[in-house]
């Protein structure tokens, strides 16, 4: 009972940290197609722009409520100047090019994000506990659960409910689902599809940003930190069907719980559960959980 | 692909192999993992020309690799040539297996379930405490039907090696493309419904293309498994396709010279960015490969086309 | 190197590819009063360049600095080596096996250096070996800790100061045992990949042979990296254990630490940490107060309080503004250790080959920074030292990370004599372990 | 003439859908058949149960006395029915030459997966064959033209050039004529007609055109809600009333057929 509980528990923190980072990547890839590797270097941004943020208020005492907001504008604005950047200065050159060769100018951009990382922020890592370690913690039953924890829960609930609101009932997020669901007609019928490209790259960059910064407190931010996102966020998105929103949800508390359930009951197989389940959920249903394959008319 | 073209290939491989001797002990060893690794990279072409990518490359190599470093350690096996061809046969099978299930996919999905199973190998591998884990273990100094060189001769005779099957492959790979299931390429990648109703099973012709693209990357890791003398697991980590996938683009699918040219310029590039600017060596890769796609979209390979082009008009 | 210099050899790479005769004057014969010229190769890139790489080639500056200005202390005042000033390469261990393989090479064929200085990954160490014996390349390891290297094989040029890392977790469980008398389970957390494991398995391997009641109960390995351990803490939460074993270091155990404090596991168990010791300046006031603490030797506040440490510790701090940790002080002594080897071997007169070295090199003895080494393993290759556990405590007064109750195990108690394998010497009862 | 084509009672439904029901037919080698019928009448789904794009609810099809009901359409492409496509099915990144000659090769390749590798795309054969194509068509001028770079008209000339390069005996044209202009439309079709008359190949094309229909047919079907309703000849066929009234539209007189007929 204990076990399962904290699997429960465990499951649900690591799907909020999964889904953080995921709704971007499946949003940008729903949208535009585009299968972007540079997220992984949105996440780093984010977490490091969120470790300077917290040097800055530490060093200046403010209540911690303030420094954690400032740690999440500071990652939210980083994702905005990033995403802009990447868009209007390299993937505008290549729309239109084949989906693979997208997938390869982020990998490029990734790799060159890598090094001005170290440009910006120096080899060094940076602490971002503050958040984390002034939350504090509570006792339910046997489990002590870290507030923190529950935080990130709340926000990546938050984040699926203004998602599922946004595409629903907002003038843009109807927009959205038109250039989702038929790109060509959306442009017939009078869609700024360029504009809409700009907004939801930088929207997905800013999401990205947003699971680096607000797990920036969980971590020491460091070197290489992109790296194992990006193929986590893949796996995720991949389960779910690339470009679903709710799949990305599903996705991410299937891995999240099967994981939890791993390193409680079989940690041996912890480290391939992931692309185990994914190569499983592919076999099954090629698109994802949550993407119907298209039939091909002739 | 005109006689003049093999003329001119089989000259340049023929120049490589007479070089070598005067060329420099590190040369020859960059190019012998340059030109091993352009093998998994001609494979990644194969696919490539039908529409496909993977990013799960890294299995076969690595399969390879581990193919050769095994049967030498398990056996005391160590002849060059019979530890190459275990590495291809390995990689092969594991690529029909896996064609079963890979020749259902396509574009991303494709890439996506590639990527998903060389990490499911690269997981089994580091779990295996037995193989070394991470640290992997060192490959047995390989013999050439009973020589035994050491040292630069080692060297030389390993660049040969691969130089050797690299023509065999180059050869074959030539003759597959002129086949009916190797220039079933661009067709699949243009109307796979035609191709259907011209009587062909997609499904199969992919699979064959997956088959062929694993035994080149078995061959590829088998070589370099040689060259480097230790295997480790990060063989078959998506990094390691990440590169390979790279080089594929860099040298552009117009021939099959261009996969050695590349990954030729690739190794250069590398190893000189390592020794320039070593802590900025992936930067000066991402902007080679950015600047690549952007003004050199059909890679190295078409800049030999376009200066044929030139020359055509002029005359 | 200058830049001028790379574009020139470049160049002629290039040409000596195009016309292959060229290549014969690439490689310039060297005069006797050439200086001596080192590669260094670490991690300068990627999560293994902030915690090893940097400190291990901060060291190597400094200590490299030092002996060319010859203010060393004694005996390592003479200039450089034996006279000759010392010239670094700094170059990359990332990227695959080929990557690190192919650098060697290019260090030691293209760049002609006297020796190679490096690595931090036992995967690197690995790879290189067999490459430096082929090419009689002296090669000096500075941190990977993996015992395979010597042991696999006798090895003629290849060297490694810094003890093996059996004798990290042999003194950790001698110094769990002696400290926390109640121990009756203990649990582990170790990264999945070969350095978590071999960890693992030594200091479990020690544990039967020390306590055999005491059990093991949870055993996590959790994925190189992996940035969340939220399962893992509740894992750990719902173990009676009052031990927790971990080789974590950096980014892992910082992030380790974050999460497990946000949910009071240090005050359910007693946290031993083999490599805890570089991440003190860190963590300072977040690292529990009363985590066992190992530095993989003798290594930063662990190191006996000598000349020569005292003299470590200022330039560094000086030039740095944080103290030394481990992979430093394991740079330095293995840059005195070949300076040593160097100068014993340019005694003969004229410029020493590698052979000469190495032969020099072979079972010296002699004090660095974190104490006496003695190169007794691996005939004469492998070195061991002294090791030393302490436990943390962070001085409110000061408001400084100090190391209390730290308990000195001679070499011979915590490593296995010349001829054994580690891990047979640990399975088969650390037989001849001398502990007094 | 025994019958090339044999369909009994065939019927396709898609949940409670009906689009073909009651087909029952026999086509005879070498006779050039219309089929007519408003959009949705069954026409298509017919020519795709044909060639094995789907599989009939009901029915059977035999072909040179051979039942082929439910194969897959590689098989039956392989047995000697070939199909033509509404939009030309081409490879767009070829030139015409290779377009034929792929197809070419294809045709003659020996069966299984060592046949796939074994058989070379331009050997003497398939060459020879793709030329001779190309000649039959008339598009020797674009033999060398990417092929996403041709006229509507050669896109669909090359398209059934395609489908007869491998000497089928049954070919199925879905409306050769659309998307083509209709000045266009009557030389397309003597190009087209011709060239398979000359390889002695029994056609099946569907068609809107009733000009066309009533010049190259001769024999035609009329679909409509899934089933046929006339078949005969041309005069036959679009003098009934009841195809005049539901497809048609417009009293047409099928004495309208000019000389040169085929």
């Amino acid at each position: 009972m204990l076990t399962a509980s904290a699997i429960l528990t465990d499951g649900l923190v690591y799907a909020a940290y999964l889904f953080i980072v995921a709704i971007g990547l499946t949003l940008i890839f729903g949208v535009m197609k585009i299968l972007n590797v540079a997220h992984g270097s949105f996440y780093a941004f984010g977490a490091y722009g969120a470790a300077t943020a917290v040097g800055i208020y530490t060093n200046a005492d403010w209540p911690a409520a303030i420094g954690f907001l400032l740690m999440l504008a500071m990652g939210m604005a980083i994702g905005l100047v990033l995403g802009i950047i990447l868009e209007r200065g390299i993937l505008r050159l290549v729309y239109g090019k084949d989906e693979v060769i997208i997938v390869l100018v982020t990998y490029a951009t990734f790799l060159i994000l890598e090094d001005v990382i170290v440009l910006i922020w120096g080899p060094q890592s940076y602490a971002a506990y503050q958040p984390m370690v002034s939350a504090g913690n509570i006792e339910i039953g046997e489990l002590v659960l870290s507030n923190y924890d529950i935080v990130l829960v709340a926000i990546a609930a938050l984040l699926a409910g203004l998602a599922y609101w946004a595409l629903k009932f907002t003038r843009y997020g109807r927009l959205l689902t038109t250039v989702i669901f038929d790109r060509e007609t959306a442009a017939a019928f009078g869609v700024n599809v360029t504009l809409v490209y700009t907004v939801t790259f930088v929207i997905g960059a800013m999401l990205g940003a947003l699971g680096g910064a607000v797990m920036a407190p969980k971590i020491a931010v460091t070197l290489g930190i992109g790296v194992e996102v990006i193929v986590l966020a893949f796996a995720v998105v991949a389960i779910g069907g690339m470009g679903s929103i709710e799949g990305a949800l599903v996705g991410a508390l299937i891995v999240g719980i099967c994981r939890a359930a791993a390193v409680h009951l079989v940690p041996q197989i912890e480290l391939f559960v992931i692309y185990g389940v994914m190569a499983l959920v592919l076999v099954v249903r090629p698109y994802g959980l949550f993407v119907r394959a298209q039939p091909r008319k002739i | 692909m005109g006689g003049r073209g093999q003329l001119a290939g089989g000259l340049m491989f023929l120049f490589a192999a007479a070089a070598a001797p005067l060329l420099p002990d590190w040369v020859v060893s960059l190019v012998t993992i340059a030109f091993a690794n352009a093998l998994v990279v001609l494979g990644l072409v194969v696919l490539w020309r039908a529409g496909l990518v993977s990013f799960g490359q890294a299995l076969y190599y690595c399969i390879g690799a581990y193919a050769v470093s095994l049967t030498a350690r398990w056996t005391g096996f160590t002849d060059a040539f019979a530890l190459v061809l275990i590495g291809g046969v390995a990689a092969g099978l594991m690529a029909v297996l896996i064609g079963f299930l890979l020749a259902r996919y396509r574009e991303i999905f494709f890439a996506m379930l590639s990527l998903a199973l060389s990490m499911i190998l690269y997981g089994v591998l580091v779990k295996s405490e037995s193989l070394g884990s991470t640290d992997g273990f060192s490959v047995a100094t390989p013999t050439f039907l009973g020589y035994a060189p050491h040292r630069d001769a080692l060297g030389l005779a390993l660049y040969w090696l691969t130089l050797g099957v690299d023509a065999i492959g180059a050869v074959l790979v030539g003759v597959y493309f002129r086949s009916v299931a190797g220039a079933l390429a661009a067709p699949i990648r243009d109307n796979e419904i035609r191709v259907e109703f011209l009587g062909v099973s997609v499904t199969s012709i992919i699979h064959i293309k997956v088959v062929v693209a694993g035994i080149l990357g078995g061959l590829g890791g088998a070589l370099a498994a040689l060259a480097i003398g230790h295997v480790d697991p990060n063989m078959a980590y998506w990094t390691t396709s990440g590169g390979f996938v790279f080089v594929t683009i860099l040298a552009g699918a117009g021939s099959v010279a261009a996969a050695f040219v590349g990954s030729l310029v690739f190794e250069a590039v590398r190893s000189f960015a390592f020794d320039v600017m070593p802590q900025l060596w992936q930067m000066t890769l991402g902007s080679v490969l950015l600047l690549t796609i952007l003004f050199l979209p059909d890679g190295l390979g078409s800049l030999v086309a376009r200066l044929k082009r030139r020359r055509e008009a002029k005359s | 190197m200058s830049h001028r210099a790379i574009v020139i050899r470049w160049g002629l790479a290039g040409l000596a590819v195009a016309t292959a005769a060229v290549a014969a004057q690439a490689q310039p014969t060297a005069p006797a009063a050439t200086p001596v010229k080192l590669g260094i190769v670490s991690f300068l890139t990627g999560p293994a360049a902030s915690p090893f790489g940097i400190p291990g080639r901060n060291g190597a500056e400094i200590v490299i600095e030092a002996l060319n200005a010859g203010k060393a202390p004694a005996p390592f005042n003479t200039v450089g080596f034996a006279g000759s000033k010392v010239e670094a390469k700094y170059v990359d261990e990332a990227g695959s096996a080929a990557n690190v393989v192919t650098e060697f090479r290019n260090l030691v064929q293209r760049d002609q250096v006297d020796a190679v200085i490096g690595y931090v990954s036992s995967g690197s160490c690995l790879a290189v070996t067999p490459v430096a014996e082929e090419l009689k390349a002296l090669t000096v390891f500075y941190d990977c800790g993996t015992p395979r290297i010597f042991e696999e094989k006798a090895r003629n040029y290849v060297f490694r100061v810094s003890p093996h890392a059996t004798m990290d977790n042999v003194a950790a469980a001698r110094y769990l045992l002696a400290k926390k008398k109640n121990v009756t389970s203990y649990s582990g957390i170790n990264q999945n990949y070969a350095w978590g494991q071999d960890s693992w398995r030594d200091f479990v391997g020690a544990m039967k042979v020390l306590a055999p009641k005491v059990t093991v109960d949870k055993v996590l390995f959790p994925k190189l990296f992996a940035g969340e351990y939220g399962a893992e803490v509740s894992t750990l939460l719902t173990s009676k254990s009052q031990a927790l074993h971990t080789s974590f270091y950096d980014g892992d155990l910082e992030g380790f630490i974050y999460q497990e404090q946000a949910r009071g596991l240090d005050k359910r168990m007693t946290i031993i940490m083999t490599a805890g010791e570089a991440a003190i300046w860190r963590l300072r006031d977040k690292l529990p107060d009363g985590t066992i603490i190992g530095a993989r030797g003798a290594n930063g506040p662990l190191a006996r309080d000598t000349e020569i440490n005292k003299w470590f510790q200022k330039v560094y701090t000086d030039r740095y503004n944080v103290p030394p940790t481990y992979t430093a002080y394991q740079m330095a002594q293995s840059l005195l250790g070949l300076k040593l080897a160097y100068e014993k071997a340019a005694k003969a007169g004229g410029k020493p080959n590698a052979d000469a070295i190495a032969a020099a090199f072979k079972g010296i003895e002699y004090e660095g920074p974190a104490g006496q080494v003695k190169m007794v393993l691996g005939d004469g290759h492998q070195g061991i030292t002294e090791t030393a556990y302490g436990t943390y405590r962070f001085n409110k007064q000061k408001k400084e990370p100090e190391i209390v109750d730290i308990v000195r195990y001679p070499a011979e108690c915590v490593n296995p004599p010349a001829g054994i394998d580690a891990d047979k010497w640990i399975a088969e009862g650390m037989k001849g372990a001398k502990c007094n | 003439m025994s019958a090339i084509l044999v369909v009994r009672d065939l019927e396709k439904t898609f949940g409670s859908l009906v689009a073909a029901r009651d087909i029952t037919i026999s086509v005879p080698a070498e006779q050039t058949v219309g089929v007519i019928g408003a959009n949705g009448a069954g026409k298509t789904t017919f020519i795709n149960m044909i060639t094995g794009h789907l599989k009939p609810s009901k029915g059977s099809i035999w072909f040179e006395d051979r039942e082929i009901t439910g194969k897959p359409s590689r098989e039956i492409t392989r047995l000697g029915i070939s199909r033509s496509f509404q939009v030309a099915q081409i490879f767009p990144s070829l030139t015409v030459f290779e377009n034929i000659c792929m197809a070419a090769a294809i045709a003659r390749r020996a069966g299984g997966v060592w046949g796939n590798i074994a058989s070379p795309v331009h050997s003497g054969a398939a060459t020879a064959e793709a030329e001779a194509t190309i000649e039959l068509f008339q598009i020797g001028r674009y033999r060398d033209t990417a092929a996403n770079t041709l006229p509507q008209g050669v896109r669909k000339l090359l398209d059934i050039g395609m489908a007869v390069v491998g000497w089928p005996r049954l070919l199925l044209l879905d409306e050769p004529t659309s998307g083509i202009s209709i000045e266009e439309k009557f030389d397309l079709m003597n190009v087209v007609m011709s060239a398979l008359k000359a390889r002695k190949i029994t056609v099946l094309f569907v068609e809107h055109d009733m000009e066309i229909v009533a010049r190259f047919a001769e024999r035609v079907l009329a679909f409509y809600d899934g089933t046929i309703i006339a078949d005969g000849t041309p005069t036959e066929t679009l003098d009934d009333p009841r195809v005049q009234e539901l497809i048609s539209g417009v009293r047409l007189k099928p004495t309208a057929a000019r000389p040169g007929h085929a």
